[in-house]
């Protein structure tokens, strides 16, 4: 969850399963159209078509890109126990406590990873650092098919850009595993 | 009432430097800042962080500063 | 474009000008162009378009119901709902065979929810642009041509009655030409809709839930599970609304206990519940045998059609078979705590 | 006959053909008669309904049209179509009534010039909404009787063609059917110019300004000559006054129609203290840009 | 007002800001203001409004038919269909009555055909101002002010869900009220027209006629001859077309053997015909014993519905009576030879 | 909270409240509390839909709205009800985006203007669909980039105010932020005055227009030092500037917003030309009757 | 049959059928809403109230106010054996042929009375000259009546215009019975 | 094409006073009237009687007279 960073961040995602020969499916969910706006999208890998297309009540992992929307979506959309949160946080993973056992807690300082690459910005553009947290996180894509997806997205140097968020994202996310 | 937006950064005055000219109020989009008896508020409550008070103060006595 | 009322009127007035027109709109914008969407069908013009399903305000946000484009069931316009992105896609190059099928020469709408099937995106392969040509001729249009070397129009219709049975005769036939279209599609692409209707797992079961839209796909995941915890209850999918496929509807209910109706959209004060319940029973009204017929309200003002919610009908719809009579005739599913619903 | 076989190839060459609805009188035909002298048959007219469709239904070039809140969008439509099979040679023209045009479909009208669409939109002005019996539009006069302002209109005419000037199109011109060489001459320069072109055409309407059909050019002349429908172009934003008479008391104009019947001495002081004002800002501005 | 779409905008926020108002259209105008018809219902204002019936273009002229008023049968309001000018005045005044009941709030349409009622003159008795005064008390909007001191609106619907139902239980409860208003119309004034559905010459019959507006005037007279020359047919006026009088007509079907639906409308590619039909069909599915159902289109596109045409409706009902099966289930009468129409 | 306290009251005096869904830095909310704190709490602001809904529903005086195409249409309803109620204490705003006032509902603006309603019509001009995403709207200026002009807009924006100048009403105002005295003067003026009034703002956007949050305020100044939005008002058809800075170049202006990044030198140059000859006969006509 | 003074014309002849005590019905049926369009107005009188509100295809009487209508509408409205025609029509009654046997033809140059009274006009005005001509020709609705009906329509000067028309109708008309 | 209206006057040429001007055609709002080597003709299946062209002559050369 986040603004429509997440929603490019999650079809980068979507796209980087497709690469690996997996079904994906990305729903998201505006509160406004307008950009800047809190969303939720919703992200479905699979190893066969996905069908449904219903939102997520029971997602097997969640990931937050801002800070301020951790408590919120975390209780909101239901994670349920044994499941991986992936949270743009500057504490340390095994300090969060979302309510229900988990598995998984990643978190990492998306937002300094992001000044510091792209400057400062009153929305901090996380969702690149975000997805390199992720891939470490779940193990459910490669980083490099992440790269391909963002640099087909961006060519040029804002891919580039970008694929080091991605990757100083997976270096930089701190992993607790139950 | 909660705030919908991520704020990276909020604003700080220095009250010092402050020369009292109420530009940050009369510019701030939500109404968040305020040139009091107590010199400058800001309402963290719904202070979007956009720094417009920065970018308007003609002495630089507001400077945005990294959320926790 | 500054509006889809001019939108719309530009489109109809470039396909009496020769050329082959595409637009797409949703809720407030398709209720905006309400008086220019008449148009086409009276006018026989062959426009393909979007309707993006979304709900019309100010009982709906941003997210679909079918009110928007079910409000045009009357106007002449051929309706086709998908289930997701690749099916939009296939259909879209389904419609223009349709529409521009000389004996048809109606408009063909593309129905499907916005957000959940609009902006969710899902692997969709896209048909080759070649091929496409080859199964879409160029585009003529045989009664108009607004050049001034050939100009000829239809003539000004005196006699309204006979214009319009000639509508509802293009209608009868696009039955036949919908499938016909979607088999010849499927043989060269690979992918089809079986035409009007689609039953899915249906063999040997008692009763039917139909679902039309992005849900359908959902509810394949339900029924499948049902099945195999060995309930008889299939799915068929109404992608046809407009023409009704009143015959099959027939010829099905022979082979059906009890139907249930899925109406993601609200008729206030009507007869009994949502639009596709009321068409479904005009059609079986002269049989003799009919199956009990349940009605659900779900998905309005563009919620989410959980799984819970698909799962619940279903089970309304096993009950009333095993009862044998129908308990609640028209249910708001959405009202009753079935979990969280977004 | 002989007779029918002159006006037969008569028709053929100004594009009309006998037999339209509107009443005796009507400014109109002769308004399209005109028009298409000058514009020749290569063109579409895109338009219907109201008291213009009576007449264009008579044109003999391709026309095709919706309702009164069809203006201009159908003809964007015809106008993309040409484009893409590459006819260039084709004028697309749009016409409405002043209902239309300048009321329910002003939105259309106005996005179709900021586009600059390659077109002409036309509006035939009777000053009120005819087709229907006579009821006020935003372009009927001020003080004009119809059957939806008893007493007389309170508001002044819109004006129309500076407002469209001042969305900055190619061309914007006011005709009158008592000018034939002038009505001709602005539409021949509008079909050679690229980009929106406006065509303001007051149609005199006896049925519903309460006068002879007889008097139809008569009023059409003392309305420029009076200086109430003053004739102008306004090219790339520069003004240009195309008749300058000597200007008439507006009571000749007003006093032949049956809708000014009611107007007060004081009143039609004011018109013409009004129109006054406006002549000496014409004049004033001729030769200047006015769009700013 | 420069078109419709403004005008019911404007007669909506004057009804918030604690006007009663009252506006009227048709057609292409009804069509034009599609989106802003939506608004009243889904914001509870009780604006009232006459459909002045035409047929909308471009299958239709300057007359009328009923496809423009029944295209809001979705939207929320409630719409009762008048068969003359008496009752048109008689039925504006009920509405503002019912429209302003605090168990409602919502808007209502008094439809009626262009020409055939809105242009013909009948000696018409227009009640009192006084005692109008009386019946309809001043207006005034519990759940809205715009005044500055006071200003209170219904919050956002969060639940649009159950915004919805809210209409549609207003829908429900509306029935009653119509009923309710109309006899105390009548009580006071007078004249009063039995609610929602009004059975003409129905003692004893075995099939009825059902019709809506200005047709009902002349089915009355055929009907009247049919019955003098011993033929067991009645009619039945539908008046209250939303809400839907779904249970009125169960009930009526226990009584009746065959019903011919008269559509003055068409709903191309439909399940079956007409509108009314098809909402009728929905209202009876659920019984056992269900009457036979034949349905007619007719008075398409403004022409006049003549006395040779309801003649021939009513002898294809009997007909299905005496033969106790219905040969043909929609016949669009208008392109029959039965002398001429206008 | 102390400080919560002293904001709550600071809010109902300038009547907001905070919290609203506009992005950050949205030069939107921040007209409001110019606006409100000159109209005062007797106000009834008709209007919903796009990004500037997000700041009216934050208001804390009346409002009600329905959506995108409905404008100025209400709140003549609603001024309607008023005079009816003899509530002639109350001002009646009616608010719309540029794409809803200059666009799909320019027909019912240009009406309202043409009846003289009773009302003040504002238009929140971000200069482009910002809340469905950054489409181009006849108001986008020339060469702007947006997600339908990738390549830069190629019509000039449409000058809404110079248009509605032209039908004739008794007010119309161009306001900045970046000015507020001028900005309250003029509101209050306009509520002074009985019939149609006109103000148009142009809403700095820094998530369509592409700049810094921070800068909003800048570069709302320097649209107006540039002359690229020039602050005026046409009091009965006279035109008076209410700042006359002396002209910096466009460039700088252009320079600071992403949506002109790719604006080659020559198209600056005749930006810069076209603002020239702009500013010229604004100058000219300053104290000038404009309107014909 | 007429222009738009044929709705006008009928609606006083309900009128003065009203004042007698008379049910009547006026349903026009326009060409185009324009004035001076084309115009078929049908009036049904009865002394009971009248229902239906279909057109008449076979007429007790036709009135046609434009002579050059006569042999259109007379034959497209199926005026029936026994029937009446009143027409403005310079000929004699008995001249008049219109392929049924009539039991009464009534003819009046209306438009000679018309440009005597108001003057030449492009459309002249008929109607009321022709409604005396009905009076006389029909008797179904007296002259008297018919002048309330006028005056209340028409107060001052026009009214006394149009009751003489009316008058002189009556007068002038020439009938001829089978 | 049937004549849908009236015409109670048509208009009749004295084409010795007539000068050739054409003004009778440039005003004819229904292209009826025509100025022809044999003079000015109408083409009465179409003419609605306007009296336009009368009323534009210069000369008085046309005069509506009474139709039968
Ligand atoms: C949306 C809509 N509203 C109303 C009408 C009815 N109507 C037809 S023409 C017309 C007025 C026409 O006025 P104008 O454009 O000035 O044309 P005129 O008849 O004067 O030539 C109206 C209100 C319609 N056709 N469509
Ligand atoms: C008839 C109709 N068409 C389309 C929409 C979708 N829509 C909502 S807001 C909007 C554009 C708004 O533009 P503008 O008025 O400039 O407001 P902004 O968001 O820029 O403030 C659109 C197209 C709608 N609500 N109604
Ligand atoms: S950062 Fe922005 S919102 Fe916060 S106080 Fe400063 S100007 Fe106001
Ligand atoms: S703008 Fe700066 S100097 Fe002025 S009041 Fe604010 S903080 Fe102080
Ligand atoms: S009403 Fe006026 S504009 Fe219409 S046809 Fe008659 S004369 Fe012409
Ligand atoms: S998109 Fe622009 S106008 Fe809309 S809220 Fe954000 S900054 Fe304001
Ligand atoms: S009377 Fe009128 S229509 Fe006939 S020729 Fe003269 S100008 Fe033409
Ligand atoms: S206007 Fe008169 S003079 Fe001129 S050509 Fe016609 S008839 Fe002859
Ligand atoms: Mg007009
Ligand atoms: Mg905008």
């Amino acid at each position: 969850m986040g603004g429509q960073g997440a929603v490019l961040g999650t079809l980068l995602l979507a796209e980087a399963a497709f690469r690996e020969g997996k079904w994906a499916q990305k729903i998201p969910v505006y509160g406004g159209m307008r950009r800047g706006g809190a969303v939720t999208v919703f992200l479905r890998i699979d190893e066969k078509p996905i069908r449904r297309s219903c939102g997520i009540y029971e997602p097997d992992a969640i990931v937050v890109l801002d800070p301020a929307l951790i408590k919120v979506e975390a209780t909101r959309t239901g994670l349920r126990k044994g499941g991986i949160a992936v949270l743009n946080y500057r504490g340390k993973p095994e300090e969060v406590n979302l309510g229900v056992e988990l598995s998984k807690v990643a978190t990492i300082d998306a937002t300094a990873i992001s000044t510091d690459l792209f400057g400062p910005r009153a929305i901090p553009i996380t969702n690149t650092v975000m997805l390199g947290a992720v891939s470490r996180a779940t193990r459910w894509v490669k980083l490099e098919s992440l790269y391909e997806a963002i640099r087909r997205q961006f060519p040029g140097r804002i891919g580039e850009l970008n694929v080091e968020a991605c990757e100083r994202g997976y270096e930089s996310v701190e992993v607790w595993e139950a | 009432m909660s705030i919908q937006f991520v704020r990276a950064f909020r604003p700080e005055v220095d009250n010092e430097r402050c020369i009292r000219c109420g530009l940050c109020q009369t510019f701030c989009p939500e109404g968040t800042a305020l040139l009091t008896e107590r010199g400058v508020l800001f309402d963290l409550r719904f202070c979007k962080g956009c720094g417009i008070c920065t970018n308007e103060c003609p002495v630089e006595a507001i400077r945005m500063v990294r959320e926790e | 474009m500054e509006g889809e009322h001019t939108a719309m009127a530009a489109a109809a007035a470039a396909s009496a000008a020769g050329a082959r027109v595409f637009t797409a709109s949703a809720a407030q914008g398709i209720v905006y162009m309400e008086e220019a969407l008449w148009m086409p069908p009276g006018r026989r013009l062959p426009v393909v378009m979007c309707m993006v399903n979304r709900a019309i305000a100010p009982l709906g946000g941003l997210r679909p119901d079918h009110n928007d484009s079910l409000l045009q069931r009357d106007t002449g316009w051929i309706q086709l709902y998908c289930e997701n992105s690749q099916e939009v896609l296939d259909t879209v190059v389904q419609a223009y065979r349709i529409a521009e099928d000389r004996r048809i020469y109606l408009p063909v709408a593309v129905c499907y929810e916005g957000y959940f099937v609009s902006a969710t995106a899902i692997p969709t392969a896209a048909p080759d642009q070649g091929e496409v040509d080859d199964f879409l001729p160029p585009y003529k249009h045989e009664l108009y041509s607004l050049y001034p070397e050939d100009y000829h129009r239809p003539p000004f219709p005196m006699n309204i009655a006979k214009a319009r049975y000639e509508v509802q005769q293009a209608m009868e036939r696009a039955k036949g030409v919908i499938e016909e279209v979607d088999e010849e599609y499927a043989k060269r692409f690979g992918r089809g809709y079986d035409g009007l209707i689609e039953e899915y797992a249906c063999e040997d079961v008692e009763a039917v839930l139909i679902t039309m839209g992005s849900m359908t796909g959902t509810a394949r995941d339900v029924v499948d599970e049902l099945r195999g915890e060995g309930k008889p209850i299939g799915l068929v999918k109404l992608r046809g609304f407009r023409p009704f496929p009143t015959e099959e509807f027939r010829e099905m209910a022979m082979r059906y206990h009890v139907i249930g109706v899925v109406d993601r959209n609200t008729s206030f004060g009507s007869a009994g519940g949502g639009v596709v319940a009321m068409e479904l029973a005009r059609a079986l009204y002269p049989l003799d045998d009919r199956p009990l017929l349940l009605n659900f309200h779900v998905g309005l003002g563009g919620s989410d059609v959980t799984i819970n919610q698909i799962r619940y009908m279903a089970e309304r719809v096993l009950e009333a078979y095993e009862r044998g009579y129908v308990e609640k005739e028209v249910e708001w599913v959405e009202l009753l705590d079935l979990g969280e619903v977004m | 006959m002989e007779t029918d076989r002159i006006f037969d190839e008569y028709y053929e060459k100004s594009l009309i053909q006998g037999g339209n609805l509107c009443c005796p009188g009507c400014g109109g035909p002769l308004f399209w008669r005109m028009a298409l002298e000058a514009l020749g048959p290569k063109t579409i007219v895109f338009g219907d309904g109201p008291c213009a469709m009576c007449a264009i239904r008579f044109l003999r070039v391709p026309t095709f049209g919706f309702h009164f809140s069809f203006v201009a969008d159908g003809a964007t439509g015809i106008s993309a179509a040409l484009e893409m099979k590459g006819r260039d040679d084709i004028t697309v023209v749009s016409s409405g009534g002043d209902g239309a045009v300048g009321d329910i479909s002003f939105n259309k009208v106005s996005a179709a010039a900021e586009r600059n669409e390659n077109l002409i939109q036309i509006c035939v002005d009777n000053e009120a909404y005819m087709n229907t019996g006579i009821q006020k539009s935003g372009l009927t006069p001020f003080g004009a009787w119809t059957t939806t302002t008893p007493l007389g209109k309170e508001s002044p005419k819109k004006n129309l063609p500076f407002i469209i000037a001042q969305h900055g199109v190619p061309y914007v011109a006011t005709v009158s059917i008592s000018h034939p060489a002038d009505l001709k001459g602005k539409l021949r320069r509008a079909k050679e110019i690229r980009g929106f072109k406006y065509i303001h055409f007051v149609s005199p309407c006896p049925t519903g300004w309460r006068f002879h059909p007889s008097k139809t050019v008569e009023v059409a002349r003392l309305s420029v000559e009076t200086w109430i429908w003053p004739l102008y172009e306004i090219v790339d934003g520069t003004l240009r006054l195309t008749s300058k008479p000597k200007p008439k008391p507006v009571e000749e104009y007003l006093k032949l129609q049956g809708r000014f019947r009611n107007l007060s001495p004081d009143v039609i002081k004011l018109i013409q203290s009004n129109i006054d004002g406006k002549r000496e800002r014409l004049l004033e501005n001729d030769g200047e840009r006015i769009v700013f």
